[in-house]
């Protein structure tokens, strides 16, 4: 940690360091220029015989040994189901009904070309179950000529080009290094440019270009410091980087990654599995409304206005009810405190997906327990999902049930944390029961408070369970939030992935601006 | 008038065998400092918490102004309190942490500044009165909890240990300032202290406790001229009394103790209660502290020879160790012509100046 | 380690999935080299993890699925077209609207296992004589709005059970080129007569599965239109019987619910597509279908399936299929999928009288169109 | 402390407890009346109480045998208990040495990082599940349970970090300084010292850990294409068919799939004991 | 050997706008004990800290035995400390506290044992070991913390007020357990108190702080007899030094200081630094300590006129303050025959134990 302790590292260590760490990557480069280069050899070489052979047998010839070729004829439709057809194949002199049984296995193969060949194209690809075989179809006269050559196995890694070229770079490397001064630089250079032999040879530009540039910026980077300095934070910051690194590459593989896609696929559209760059019309369509005015619940923002309206409610209930049970069942006196609790998470022990339609059962109209209640104190019938306000009311309700024990058994786990010994100070100082809530509790309860209300906003706001359970989005769809509606594009307006994800983008934007002030709050109270 | 009465109070906490306080009756009369003192661990600050309220006594009572406070909440008895782990909130600055308790009681903004700055004022706490607790050094924390506690200005004060960790000329200065405001609030005041030089000047009585009971209670002089065990006697005066054990025979008007290589005559007048016609002999211990020997004979002194083992240098003054026949002695005199380790000397007893304990009773004859 | 033979997902519980997995065993002994493992995938998570598992390869073999999803999966690749294998006597073992209702775009993609529709279930002490048409019905209601009795009870607001008046009134969602052709003065007058229905109290407004089952079991409700599906939620001492669904008097036609055929399906990604097909050709042969029919209380499309002397002889039965004389498939078309939760929307708004059914089904068909792909 | 013999606030509180647990528990009692009541379908009516009762619905759960014959429930249950703990495990342990970095050591990009486990979060989960199905299937974590412990860890991780991270911030830092000087290595005061400090922490991250996992069906079905590596809300969720729903069948899954979270509750609410760090430092 | 060295070092806390140390060197040679002492906020226990590897020093160096250290973690540096806010493992049992540092290092769980009951013993916590710190008294928390540091045997100790919160008694015990310990480890230590009778009898040398700037290094009696600039007289002593003003008249081989009501005659010998011929009058300040005043003339001394203000007895001895025409005077004298506030006294002081400042840099003369 110490600067001393890093000029005593040898300098041929520090270089082979740095070589190393590009090595790495140069390998990274070079192995997929490998096997770039190595598939697009295998398939010209068999789409090339196929190509030779499909021509021979449309000229009547034989077609290529080893490569299996024949004509299929036309199709010819059932009479009694237009969807059915039959083919036949002529292959050696002889004719047999394609899908007749027996048949031999690439009959199926056959059969399939000739039907995407019918419409006039050529078809010339490697066959998608990887073995390498070539399929290319054409018209031909009588039908379709059809070849498919045998399977041929790619060209093995090259094992041991890879550890000669790193071993030469290496000893580049250390004769830099043992020269001294700018031998170094020198030898960094010369020994990461080394990798790009291979791929000089294979001919792939972009990658020996990539691994050159690799060894500049190495060099250059070592020149001025840069990879000591950085080698140092590693070294310095060990501790932190070994407690951090398990939840930072889980996120970044589980979480962060599927995150980005997300945030790429918004600039796509999907239609049909494929998918087309629209850079950001999606955006502008859902922004500007999609042809909806803005008293229409379909449109983007109206929706807005209801999730903000939505988040804002839950959270604020979730959060008056869970502290203030949490406060009741942490009384030191309170007898069968662990039965209450246990009770009282109930709401969320359960599948929430049966609860929530317990819910909407019990805001039924006619027989609904919430309406008969209501009748039982003389209160007339409420037709709950009738009127925006009490089908949101219905949804918030059914949500602050299912939600209210998270917050509180958060901030029962927080109220723990506070020295009794402030409570003290403060009784002494004065204070009632509601002043040491306000000036003892509070304030130490948001260094946890903070983090769920920011994640539970979060999740409320794309809460889709509940609204999609209890409303529905009735009446109208005037109480669907945006999650909702992100989920129509994905899978009720046509599998719009590309609108779905740009409308989770613009979520996320939202969210993001909200957290920013949230998290100012939460952070205020963390020790500089 | 606001006295604080402790009536049979017996205080033990749960999982404990030995109560920490078996039976305690205390009162302190209205406006009146009371210095609690005590070997650490004897109960001090456990006595001082059920006063607070923030601990219920097992069973007695507690009366503040004759009322029965033992059950209510802190908060309703008008108390402030300095705990000995300062108890300062760490979310709030050194201005907040003091102004709280004027803030719950809805004094205007311009009062609680004016009283926390003038407080921070004489408590040297002005330049840090933004700053968190943790930005604090210790003895900066143990000011605020001092600060906090005075600007209330409440009718009872609790103090447990206000000043442990201040330096020696800013604990004098603190405690001259804290018995400026009781005398001006006209308080009551308890105050738990180690260092005899607080307790003599602030307390208009000292309570001297050991496990909870109490040992002596009295003014100052007479905790320090006359103790009531040889406990107190001990426990009270830096360096501590000397004790040495000694026969006292008692003749017609007379007595005398004599020890492993002394006897000293008993002036019978100074120890009124002498049994006039007990046994020949009683076993007692004799006290006498550090500051009454010296190394001349200054009156009818008696003399003991014993050997330097340690000398101490305290400034103007000497703390002599003395290995004496009679057992180990104190002796602390002038830094001036004091005699080094090694060296034999001869130590003069003043005769009128010392105590007379019971051996096994070890109460004060 | 893959799972040898063949691997059929499905999304069948209870009677169905016993019946089924019968059938599987009996494969299962014919050929035990080739067996079938069958996989049971909850409702919900089905067709998304079809759609993600297939075209990476990790999906089944075979699965079965309702008709609805064929069009977007033939055009995404994800399932195998079956002509080479199915000729004209394979097909002719289906009835054909059911093999039809698996065809898309001139290619079979399917062989249908079960068809389900509507019919009209009730109950011999609330309506001892079934109403025959919709005037029956309605004066059925007369008789009983005064005991708080519904005559008819069915999830009004969703299209699929709209769907019988729709047909019955001349309707169609989309014809058989699949444009949209939701705005009509057929469909208007449809939701009209579906309002009235709600306005005079014949039917509740809002009424989904679970409540439709209490109310008949609890006789709030004389008569329920639903599916087969229904007959295991009525209670044990309910007089049930059940009838094809009415005329609408005000056309003569009769009611005509969608009928959805499941279909037994490959994936393009079959690893054996011979065996699987050999599979899927068992499991939907006439055999295997007698045993759904029975066990699994399935209306089979097999034709011989019902020279079964104890099938033909089912009176709950025979309904089915003569209800299967009266229905319009449902459309497979990729385009439909668009259609059913904004008719429902709409639906609902006109059920619960905030919106007047031809502007609405105007703004629908608007609507849906910006949606729906461009021929 | 000594006790009242009788306190009328007390006794006041403690009933309105019960009453509100009553009124929260309505919902759920009506769910425990479906799992007793014979057929398919909830009855009509506010009662709570079933008119008949019946176990067949748990019959029928525990009975549910896959197309080997072999018991369902058993299999699935297992399958849930170890995958709902193994995510506990791993989502603690992991949230907790992050948590403690975050909070304790200081690095570049520590507050970047830490807005980051918030920020991920924000992209509605419903459209992630494609990106993250291709993702598992190149990891070939797919039909693993070791994929799914890892995707529910990651899941319940923001949560954990910035909850843990709270807990750490609260612990006085002399504890640690007083370790260091006793000459322990950060490993050992992590675990020696700061993680038996945070227990409620711990509890609660732990609760929701197992909560994330425990409960969810969607992923599990999704992402398992085994039904003997299902997990039970899986097997309960495939009583919902396209056009009816066994609810007795599901009611039953969903009793019998709260218990375990009561009893973990019940486990771990122990460990929400205050006053851990009573006693350690002045001032 | 073990030294500890400081140099050139620097401290700025974040966010503070003046550096608490600005430039500190300092050695403490191997097996030596150094006391630091200083007002409530000096950097005291940051320097502590410092050493401990607590802090990173915002600039300089620290060698403990000539390696640079400055960087290494605390574990690495072999060192023991007592906070001064303890900071206890509150989740472990007294015993458990002091076992720490020893299971860390792998003793045998015999040997741990062993050491941590004999510690125990020394610190009077045998009958706490299976306590939790949260159930002991501050007192007894505090004992724990000196426990833990010395039960690891370190080569280096550092103490931060460690036995503030302790009675006296105790106190004087702890003092020479302290001082045995180090001995017997044969370690380095710093120790911070604010105890004079510590600083004075532990310390090899005491380093005065103000403001995070070393006033003076010494042996304490250097300290007490010599201090180097009025700040260190007035610091160290209690009750703190009497300063008066005056002006110094140099004549030929003798020199008087006059000031406000007196005249006194500097005996130049006393004072090396006196410029030989310097201007007629110098402004300094004359300094002497209560115990060296008296009520009595006993030599050559000089009369001083005052008020009695106020009388504080501390036992054998009465403080008095003594309002005079030069200023305020504290006078310690013999309980005895004290005069009582509201008296005209005579304070006799002795030319031979007068301290001289200048008055402009208050450097000792
Ligand atoms: N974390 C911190 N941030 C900012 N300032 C601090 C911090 N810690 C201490 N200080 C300030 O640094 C100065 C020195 O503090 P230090 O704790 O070293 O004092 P000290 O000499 O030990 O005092 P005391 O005798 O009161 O314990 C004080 O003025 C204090 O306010
Ligand atoms: N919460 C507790 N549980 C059990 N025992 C306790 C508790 N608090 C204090 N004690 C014990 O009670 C006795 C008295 O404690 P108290 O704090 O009153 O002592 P004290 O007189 O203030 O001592 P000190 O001078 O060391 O502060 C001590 O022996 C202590 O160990
Ligand atoms: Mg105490
Ligand atoms: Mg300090």
């Amino acid at each position: 940690m110490s600067e001393s302790s890093y000029t005593r590292v040898p300098v041929l260590g520090r270089q082979l360091r740095d070589f190393m760490f590009a090595g790495v990557l140069a390998l990274v480069i070079a192995s997929a220029a490998f096997v770039g280069v190595r598939n697009r050899e295998l398939a010209a070489r068999q789409i090339d015989l196929a190509t030779r052979s499909a021509d021979a047998v449309a000229d009547g010839r034989d077609a290529l040994p080893t490569v299996h070729a024949a004509i299929v004829s036309e199709p010819r439709i059932s009479t009694k189901h237009s969807y059915l057809r039959r083919r036949t194949i002529r292959e050696g002199g002889k004719t047999r009904v394609l899908g007749a049984e027996p048949h031999v296995a690439d009959d199926k193969l056959f059969y399939d070309a000739a039907n995407r060949a019918q419409q006039g194209a050529t078809i010339a690809e490697m066959l998608p179950d990887g073995s390498g075989r070539a399929l290319v179809a054409h018209k031909a006269p009588g039908g379709i000529a059809i070849a498919i050559t045998a399977p041929a196995a790619p060209a093995p890694y090259p094992f041991l080009v890879f550890i000669g070229v790193l071993g030469l770079g290496a000893s580049l490397v250390a004769a830099g290094a043992l020269v001294g001064r700018n031998a170094q630089r020198l030898g960094t250079l010369a020994g990461i440019a080394t990798l790009a032999v291979p791929t000089l040879l294979w001919q792939s530009w972009v990658a020996a270009s990539l691994i050159l540039a690799l060894a500049f910026v190495v060099a250059a980077m070592q020149h001025i410091g840069v990879s000591d300095r950085f080698a140092r934070g590693l070294v310095t910051h060990r501790v932190a980087l070994s407690f951090l690194s398990p939840a930072a590459v889980a996120m970044s593989v589980l979480v962060a990654a599927p995150f980005v896609i997300g945030l790429l696929l918004g600039f796509y559209d999907h239609h049909q599995g494929t998918w087309t760059f629209v850079g950001l019309d999606n955006f502008t369509r859902i922004l500007s409304g999609n042809g909806h005015s803005l008293d229409d619940p379909l449109n983007f923002w109206f929706i807005l206005g209801v999730t903000v309206l939505w988040t804002v409610a839950n959270i604020a209930l979730h959060v008056t009810v869970g502290v203030s049970l949490a406060l009741l069942l942490s009384r030191k006196w309170l007898r069968g405190k662990g039965i209450f609790r246990m009770l009282l998470i109930l709401p969320w022990a359960i599948p929430n997906y049966i609860t929530a339609l317990m819910w909407k059962g019990m805001f039924q109209g006619q027989y609904g327990a919430v309406n008969s209640l209501l009748h039982a104190v003389g209160l007339g019938d409420v037709s709950w999902f009738g009127s925006w306000a009490t089908a949101f009311s219905a949804n918030v309700i059914t949500n602050t049930w299912l939600g209210f024990p998270f917050m509180m058994v958060v901030a029962l786990g927080a109220l723990e944390t506070i020295p009794k010994e402030l409570y003290e100070a403060a009784s002494v100082d004065g204070a009632s029961a509601w002043q040491r809530f306000r000036h003892i509790t509070l304030p130490h309860l948001r260094p946890a408070l903070g983090p769920a209300v920011a994640l539970g906003s979060i999740w409320t706001f794309n809460m889709f369970n509940v609204i999609f359970l209890v409303s529905g989005g009735k009446p109208g769809d005037s109480t669907n939030i945006l999650v909702t509606d992100a989920y129509r594009w994905a899978f009720e307006r046509g599998d719009r992935y590309g609108m779905a994800a740009a409308e989770g983008t613009i979520i996320f934007l939202i969210l993001l601006l909200w957290t920013v002030f949230g998290t100012r709050v939460v952070r205020s109270k963390e020790p500089a | 008038m606001c006295d604080l009465e402790l009536s049979g109070i017996r205080k033990q906490y749960d999982g404990v065998a030995r109560p920490v306080i078996p039976d305690l009756d205390l009162v302190i009369p209205a406006h009146k400092m009371v210095v609690l003192v005590g070997p650490s661990g004897c109960g001090k600050s456990t006595t001082l918490r059920m006063v607070a309220g923030l601990e219920e006594p097992t069973a007695g009572k507690i009366l503040i102004d004759g009322r029965d406070v033992t059950h209510l909440p802190p908060a309703e008895r008008d108390i402030a309190m300095v705990f000995q782990s300062y108890a300062l909130y760490p979310h709030m600055t050194v201005f907040e942490n003091m102004a709280f308790g004027l803030r719950i009681k809805h004094l205007p903004e311009a009062e609680i500044r004016r009283r926390v700055e003038a407080t921070a004022d004489s408590l040297g706490l002005r330049p840090y009165l933004e700053r968190r607790p943790k930005a604090l050094s210790g003895g900066q924390k143990q000011r605020v909890a001092i600060g906090r506690a005075v600007v209330r200005q409440p009718k009872v004060f609790l103090f447990d240990e206000p000043l442990s960790n201040l330096d020696a000329k800013l604990r004098g200065d603190m405690r001259r300032e804290i018995a400026r405001i009781h005398r001006e609030l006209n308080a009551t005041a308890m105050y738990v202290t180690h260092d005899q030089i607080e307790a003599m000047t602030l307390a208009d009585q000292i309570v001297v406790l050991k496990d909870g009971v109490v040992q002596q209670i009295g003014t100052p002089i007479d905790i320090y001229e006359k103790p009531a065990n040889r406990f107190v006697a001990g426990f009270f005066g830096t360096p501590s009394m000397n004790f040495l054990e000694a026969d006292l025979t008692q003749g017609a008007g007379s007595a005398s103790a004599r020890g492993n290589g002394f006897e000293i005559p008993v002036p019978i007048a100074n120890v009124p209660s002498l049994r006039p016609a007990a046994a020949a002999v009683d076993r007692v211990v004799v006290g006498i502290r550090p500051e009454r020997l010296s190394l001349a004979k200054t009156g009818d002194d008696v003399p003991l020879r014993g050997e330097v083992a340690m000398r101490e240098v305290l400034g103007a003054e000497v703390v002599l160790h003395v290995e004496s026949a009679a057992g180990p002695l104190t002796v602390r005199t002038d830094a001036g012509a004091a005699p080094r380790p090694g060296d034999t000397v001869q130590v003069w007893l003043d005769p009128k100046s010392i105590h007379l304990f019971d051996r096994a009773s070890e109460e004060r004859l | 380690s893959e799972p040898k033979g063949v691997v059929l997902w499905h999304a069948y519980n209870g009677d169905e999935r016993v019946a089924l997995e019968a059938t599987a065993t009996a494969w299962n002994t014919a050929h035990p080299d080739q067996p079938v493992t069958l996989v049971a995938v909850p409702y919900d998570a089905f067709a998304d993890k079809l759609s993600s598992a297939i075209p990476r390869g990790n999906g089944p073999d075979l699965f079965i699925y309702p008709q609805d999803r064929i069009g977007d999966w033939a055009a995404a690749g994800v399932i195998e077209p079956l002509e080479f294998w199915v000729d004209d006597a394979r097909a002719d073992r289906f009835t054909e609207q059911s093999l039809g209702a698996m065809a898309y775009h001139g290619s079979l993609w399917g062989l249908p296992m079960t068809v389900k529709s509507l019919v009209l279930y009730y109950r011999s002490d609330l309506a001892p004589e079934p109403p025959k048409t919709t005037a029956d019905l309605l004066a059925l209601a007369g008789k009983l709005r005064d005991r708080h009795v519904f005559a008819v009870a069915y999830p009004s607001p969703d299209l699929y059970a709209h769907a019988m008046w729709l047909h019955g009134f001349g309707g169609r969602v989309m014809d058989d080129d699949g444009a949209l052709t939701i705005a009509t003065p057929q469909a208007t007058q449809a939701m009209t007569f579906a309002r009235s229905l709600v306005a005079q109290g014949v039917a509740p407004e809002d009424a989904q599965g679970p409540l439709i089952a209490s109310m008949f079991n609890d006789g709030r409700a004389a008569t329920v239109v639903s599916g087969p599906w229904f007959i295991p939620d009525i209670g044990r001492n309910v007089p049930w019987h059940v009838t094809t669904l009415p005329i609408v008097s005000e056309t003569g036609k009769p009611a005509a619910p969608f009928v959805t055929a499941e279909g037994i399906l490959m994936s393009a990604r079959a690893k054996d597509k011979d065996a699987a097909f050999a599979v899927m050709d068992f499991l939907s042969g006439d055999a295997s279908a007698v045993v759904r029919a029975k066990a699994g209380h399935q209306v089979v499309p097999n034709i011989h399936a019902y020279d079964d002397k104890e099938l033909a002889g089912d009176p709950t039965v025979a309904v089915f299929r003569a209800q299967l004389q009266h229905v319009v498939p449902m459309p497979n078309d990729p385009n439909m999928r668009r259609v059913w939760t904004p008719y429902r929307t709409a639906l609902g708004e006109v059920l619960a009288g905030r919106d007047d059914p031809g502007a609405s089904l105007n703004a629908l068909q608007r609507e849906i169109e910006k949606y729906t792909d461009k021929k | 402390m000594k006790r009242r013999a009788f306190n009328v606030r007390h006794a006041l509180v403690h009933a309105a407890l019960i009453v509100l647990v009553a009124v929260v528990l309505y919902p759920v009692m009506l769910v425990c009346k479906k799992a007793f009541e014979p057929g398919h379908a909830t009855s009509l009516g506010g009662s709570p109480l079933p008119e008949h009762v019946t176990t067949q619905h748990f019959r029928d759960l525990f009975g549910a045998r896959g197309p080997h014959g072999e018991l369902l429930f058993l299999r699935q249950a297992a399958n849930s208990i170890i995958i709902a703990l193994a995510t506990t495990v791993v989502g603690v342990v992991i949230s907790c040495t992050a948590a403690y970095a975050l909070s304790r050591l200081r690095f570049p990009g520590r507050k970047a990082g830490l807005t980051t486990f918030l920020v991920v979060q924000m992209f509605p989960a419903t459209l992630l599940m494609l990106p993250l199905y291709v993702i598992l299937d190149k990891l070939g974590l797919l039909n693993s349970m070791v994929g799914l412990v890892l995707v529910y860890s990651t899941t319940a991780i923001p949560f954990c970090v910035w909850t843990l991270k709270g807990y750490f911030d609260s612990l006085p830092r002399e504890l640690e300084e007083a370790a260091r000087i006793d000459g322990a290595s950060p490993w050992m005061i992590f675990r020696r010292i700061i993680l038996p400090l945070a227990r409620p922490g711990i509890a609660v991250t732990a609760l929701f850990s197992f909560m994330t996992a425990w409960n969810e069906f969607i992923m599990a079905s999704t992402f398992m294409t085994d039904e003997s590596k299902y997990t039970l809300p899986v097997l309960i969720q495939s009583s919902v068919g396209q056009f009816s729903a066994d609810w007795g069948l599901f009611a039953a899954g969903a009793v019998v799939t709260s218990i375990p979270v009561m009893v973990a509750f019940y486990v771990l609410q122990r460990s929400l004991v205050g006053g851990l760090t009573a006693g350690a430092v002045k001032g």
